[in-house]
């Protein structure tokens, strides 16, 4: 489905979405978080849209918010689509858990927890993935300070 | 000509020898702690070149060179291996049973030096004719799994533990098919006595005797014979995929040194039955050197090596069996066969349909 | 009835078994803690980070050039295509037009790289399941593929041979001679590969119903390249979403749908098939051209988010650059195959033995530092 | 009967896995494809695109070709180069000029990528083709590439 159909549909599901193309090859929708897993599983489960391929989970830290970027591609249209969520809170960032969806986002999410502090609720087993469980801030964080390892050119 | 068989017996000779100036019990025991010390000598160099030989072929195999840097082309190699397995340092785990950590190799290294006494390298070559020999033989090599179960158990570390349990499994299994491939052949021959099997194979080997299912015998026997020595593609006792290094992990210098001879000396008396029992021992194929009886060490020197060649090559070409295959493979395949087989060989020997010449 | 210990008194806890970080089976420094009954294994939990060097944090100082450099030390068994995947995303972000002969020259050694990788995890492969000799076979044909590359590039492995903008020099004059000397010897020795191991009974009992993935399965836990395609899902990125010269040859994809361990096998080597032919469709008529692009030196992408999938010998590798039009990236993100393969290996291993676990291990073809990044 | 049936197939397999590597086993008199290196070290020569080194050509008269614009100084990923410059007199013209003191390159920090050779303008920097680097020191593997009292080319800087 093209990126203007596909744009219709899912706008009538949820109002309040934005959509943007500029600045991607692919059609970009804003959520809020509460929005999140209502609008990733209605995605997945819809059978015109069918988003059954989670694969690429990114979090990034825009400085003044920490936001996440799905990208779902379809096996059986294959179209792609990228689905965007922020939040201003730094300090406890906390989004819902998409891998009962896809189970592949149980790694990702571990991985995104590891270095950007987000926290996922109901996920199995959120705990550091990389980095040792005694080690202190995270590292993909633009504030993160690391005088030893760290080498600022 | 007789002076050369009289010089043969080696065992009355050294009694006769000793007993000269000995009484007549201490020289049997005098003959019996020289003729150990020499075979110990002869084949604690021959367990090196035999590992020295397998390092060679599967290099040959594996489009390499293989040893060639220590002495004369590679020649040195497992000598210095022995060196430096001498000089290593006996490490061991702190909450290892320490009696039995280091009682482990000797089980092994004994049983199969035991059993290299009865086998007949020539005419009278042998240290004991003991008319039980093939029964004494399975009965060695059972031995030595307890000194690796010891072993694995003993060391305390959990993937030593888990290749001890294979190996146990493993090895009680696959007895039943040693000991069942021989039955068949004890079958024509009719007795256990070592120089006797030889000597009825004057008319004819063993394997031409009995034909069908001798061939047979021999294929379970070998397949049985490679898993009873835990090698390749049985190896799963010190599987390095999966376990590391297995039952002897934890052993180092020349308790380490005892295992790994062990399993070589394993492998040439699993060859050496094969040749005895299948092969006629030191018989030349139509007796064309019958008359020089200490000709006879190279002919089966020679057979012996062709069969340790042939679990060589099974080792450098086979994957690995799972435990569970390995087990179905004995009980549900080798044994049906292997009975089938005694009631075809027992058939042919009441008929007496065995070829003779 | 549940015969054993169930209504005996006897407590029988957990065995846990460290495998890895030095284990010779996980391929690298991975560690999986075993939880195992006997046997048969209960839960495998793998414990990442022995070698993170935080390759995405360090993408964010360097500029453009230097982080091709950096993607090398993933995936170093397709380094070549990893260099790719980064150049293309930038030449697409600057819309640069790349003359047909970098991009010839890019899918040839792609395809090369391929069969160098493929023939590695073959040899190992075996050496997991406890034949030894494939283990020299398998690197006996690598070398070949080693040695073109490193006449063409000056480096066997980490080659940085693609920099935004096209090739870094021409390729070798008689590097097409060799890879055709290579294609002729790799048709007789390939076939030798099935007569060894895929035809052995003792290994395809090792390896026929172990390590089981369903077609649902593999896609909702992300798998790509071989380990998804042995479960019947096509996940080609050459064929959905070609990139370089690969939509101007043909090729049929492998596609196996028993989703055990002897699939992904039997995908692998198929796909040593198919590389071959790509790389005989387009040895003969390597067009003329430059190698390279004129870029200013210091590279800026314009504002936005930029997105390049290719596939690489372990499956589909995704570049995502977040640019806010500095010469360096905002976020820059490595969506890497091992990655989600490792995340379906307690799905397919619990209940298996421990040899089960070993062999369906081979067949995901793990490269830790592609994992840890 | 399949039960036999599948134990002569087995064997059949097992024999001709055997084959092949008996194959391998009478022909490996054809010398073996594992490079003897320590024996072959006059006879091995490497590619002439080999990475090795970096390394500073100087012709007969101990002049080479880096003016120290440090372009490969920016261009290296991990920091192994550093140009030691200061202004000199320029002896025919007179005015002050930027020379290039010392060209510090730490083979240790290297990655061998190429990058800094990519981007000199004077081609002054070329890879060496000897692999052979390791030392009982790593100070060892700080280098100065410019000879003591080398001069620049002239000519280069058009």
């Amino acid at each position: 489905m093209t990126n203007e159909a596909l744009q219709n549909l899912i706008s009538s599901w949820i109002p309040e979405l934005e959509f943007t193309e500029e600045g991607s090859q692919f059609l970009n929708i804003s959520v809020k978080p509460d929005q999140l897993h209502q609008l990733l599983s209605k995605l997945k489960s819809n059978t015109e849209t069918s988003f059954d391929y989670l694969f690429c989970l990114t979090g990034i830290d825009y400085e003044k918010a920490m936001g996440i970027v799905y990208h779902l591609e379809s096996t059986t249209h294959r179209h792609i689509i990228v689905v965007k969520v922020q939040t201003e809170d730094r300090e406890n960032p906390t989004f819902d858990s998409v891998c009962d969806i896809w189970r592949t986002a149980e790694f990702h999410e571990r991985e995104v927890f590891d270095f950007f502090g987000i926290k996922f609720n109901n996920h199995p087993n959120l705990k550091r993935l990389f980095l040792t469980e005694d080690w202190d801030g995270f590292p993909l964080r633009k504030d993160y300070v690391d005088e030893i390892n760290m080498v600022i050119k | 000509m007789n002076t050369m068989n009289i010089s043969l017996n080696i065992t009355k000779t050294i009694t006769e020898l000793l007993s000269g100036f000995m009484s007549e019990g201490a020289a049997n025991i005098g003959a019996m702690v020289t003729i150990a010390l020499i075979y110990l000598a002869i084949f604690a160099v021959a367990g090196l070149y035999l590992v020295l030989l397998e390092r060679k072929v599967a290099a040959w195999f594996q489009l390499r060179l293989g040893p060639n840097r220590v002495g004369y082309w590679g020649l040195l190699q497992t000598m210095a291996d022995a060196l430096k397995l001498v000089s290593k340092e006996l490490t061991g785990t702190v909450k290892a049973d320490k009696f039995l950590y280091n009682l482990a190799p000797y089980f092994v290294i004994v049983s199969s030096l035991m059993a290299l006494s009865v086998f007949p390298f020539t005419q009278e070559f042998q240290a004991f004719d003991i008319n039980i020999g093939v029964f004494f033989l399975i009965a060695i090599s059972s031995i030595g799994v307890i000194g690796i179960l010891l072993g694995g158990w003993a060391s305390n570390n959990k993937f030593a533990l888990i290749g001890a349990m294979r190996s146990g499994v493993q090895t009680i299994s696959y007895e039943l098919s040693v000991g069942l491939s021989l039955l068949t052949m004890v079958l024509l021959t009719g007795t256990l006595q070592l120089s006797e099997i030889v000597e009825v194979q004057k008319n004819g080997w063993l394997i031409v005797q009995g034909h069908i299912p001798a061939v047979i015998a021999f294929m379970i026997y070998m397949i049985a014979g490679t898993a009873e020595t835990n090698r390749a593609p049985f190896d799963m006792v010190e599987a390095e995929s999966e376990l590391g290094a297995g039952f002897h992990t934890e052993y180092s210098g020349m308790k380490f040194a005892y295992f790994f001879l062990a399993e070589f000396i394993n492998m040439f008396i699993i060859a050496a039955i094969a040749t005895t029992v299948f092969f006629g021992g030191w018989l030349s194929p139509f007796g064309i050197t019958e008359s020089i009886p200490w000709l006879g060490v190279f002919w089966f020197i020679g057979k012996t090596f062709m069969l340790v060649f042939l679990m060589m090559w099974f080792r450098w070409t086979f994957p690995r069996l799972r435990v569970d295959q390995l087990l179905t493979l004995e009980w549900k395949y080798l044994l049906p066969l292997n009975l089938l087989n005694i009631i075809l060989m027992a058939v042919i020997v009441w008929l007496n349909l065995t070829i003779q010449f | 009835m549940d015969t054993n210990i169930a209504n005996s008194n006897l407590k029988s806890e957990d065995y846990f078994i460290n495998m890895g970080p030095q284990h010779p089976a996980t391929h690298g420094v991975l560690r999986l803690l075993l939880t195992i009954d006997g046997e048969i294994i209960k839960k495998v939990e793998p414990d990442l980070g022995y070698i993170h060097r935080s390759i995405e944090k360090m993408c964010e100082r360097d500029s453009y050039q230097q982080i091709v450099h950096l993607t090398d030390r993933m995936d170093y068994l397709s380094s070549h295509i990893n260099n790719e995947a980064v150049c293309l995303t930038v030449e697409n972000a600057l819309q640069l037009e790349i003359p047909d002969r970098v991009k010839v020259i890019r899918t040839i050694i792609g395809e090369l790289t391929r069969i160098a990788s493929h023939t590695l995890w073959w040899g190992v492969m075996g050496m997991d399941v406890g034949a030894l000799t494939t283990y020299f076979y398998g690197f006996r044909d690598r070398e070949m593929i080693n040695d073109i590359f490193e006449e063409t590039c000056g480096a066997r492995l980490t080659m940085n041979y693609n920099i935004p903008g096209g090739l870094m020099f021409d390729i070798h004059p008689n590097f097409v001679k060799r890879t055709k000397e290579f294609i002729a010897h790799f048709k007789t020795k390939l076939p030798e590969y099935d007569t060894l191991l895929t035809g052995n009974v003792i290994f395809q009992k090792r390896m026929k119903g172990v390590g089981i993935l369903t077609k649902e399965d593999a896609i909702s836990f992300g798998a790509s390249g071989p380990v998804g395609r042995g479960s019947g899902y096509s996940c080609d990125v050459r064929k959905h979403h070609p990139y370089s010269a690969l939509d101007k040859v043909t090729f049929n994809e492998a596609l196996k749908t028993d989703g055990d361990s002897f699939a992904r096998y039997q995908v692998r080597i198929e796909e040593m098939w198919e590389s071959m032919s790509i790389i005989e469709q387009l040895i003969d008529n390597i067009p003329e051209g430059d190698v390279q692009v004129a870029t200013n030196a210091v590279i800026k992408l314009p504002k936005g988010e930029f997105y390049q999938k290719v596939e690489t010998a372990r499956g589909e590798l995704g570049v995502y650059i977040n640019s806010t039009g500095t010469k360096n990236p905002y976020r820059l993100k490595f969506r890497s195959p091992g990655f989600s393969n490792l995340s379906l290996l307690n799905h397919i291993a619990v209940g298996g033995k421990i040899g089960d676990l070993v062999a369906s291990m081979a067949t995901l073809d793990l490269v830790i530092p592609d994992i840890d990044r | 009967m399949s039960y036999f049936g599948d134990i002569y197939k087995g064997i059949k397999t097992l024999l001709t896995g055997m084959s092949v590597t008996g194959k391998y086993f009478i022909t490996s008199r054809k010398g073996a494809i594992t490079q003897q290196y320590p024996d072959n070290r006059e006879t091995l020569k490497m590619f002439e695109r080999f990475r090795g080194e970096v390394v500073m050509p100087h012709d007969e008269n101990n002049e080479h070709r880096c003016t120290g614009c440090q372009k490969c100084e920016l261009a290296c990923p991990n920091g192994s180069i550093e140009i030691i410059w200061d202004r000199q007199i320029d002896p025919e013209s007179g005015k002050k000029k930027k020379m290039i003191d010392k060209h510090v390159y730490h083979l240790g920090m290297c990655t061998m990528c190429g990058l800094c050779i990519e981007a000199c303008p004077t081609d002054a920097i070329v890879w060496a083709q000897n692999f052979e680097n390791s030392v009982y020191d790593r100070s060892y593997l700080t280098k100065v590439l410019n000879q003591p009292n080398s001069k620049l080319k002239a000519g280069v800087e058009e």
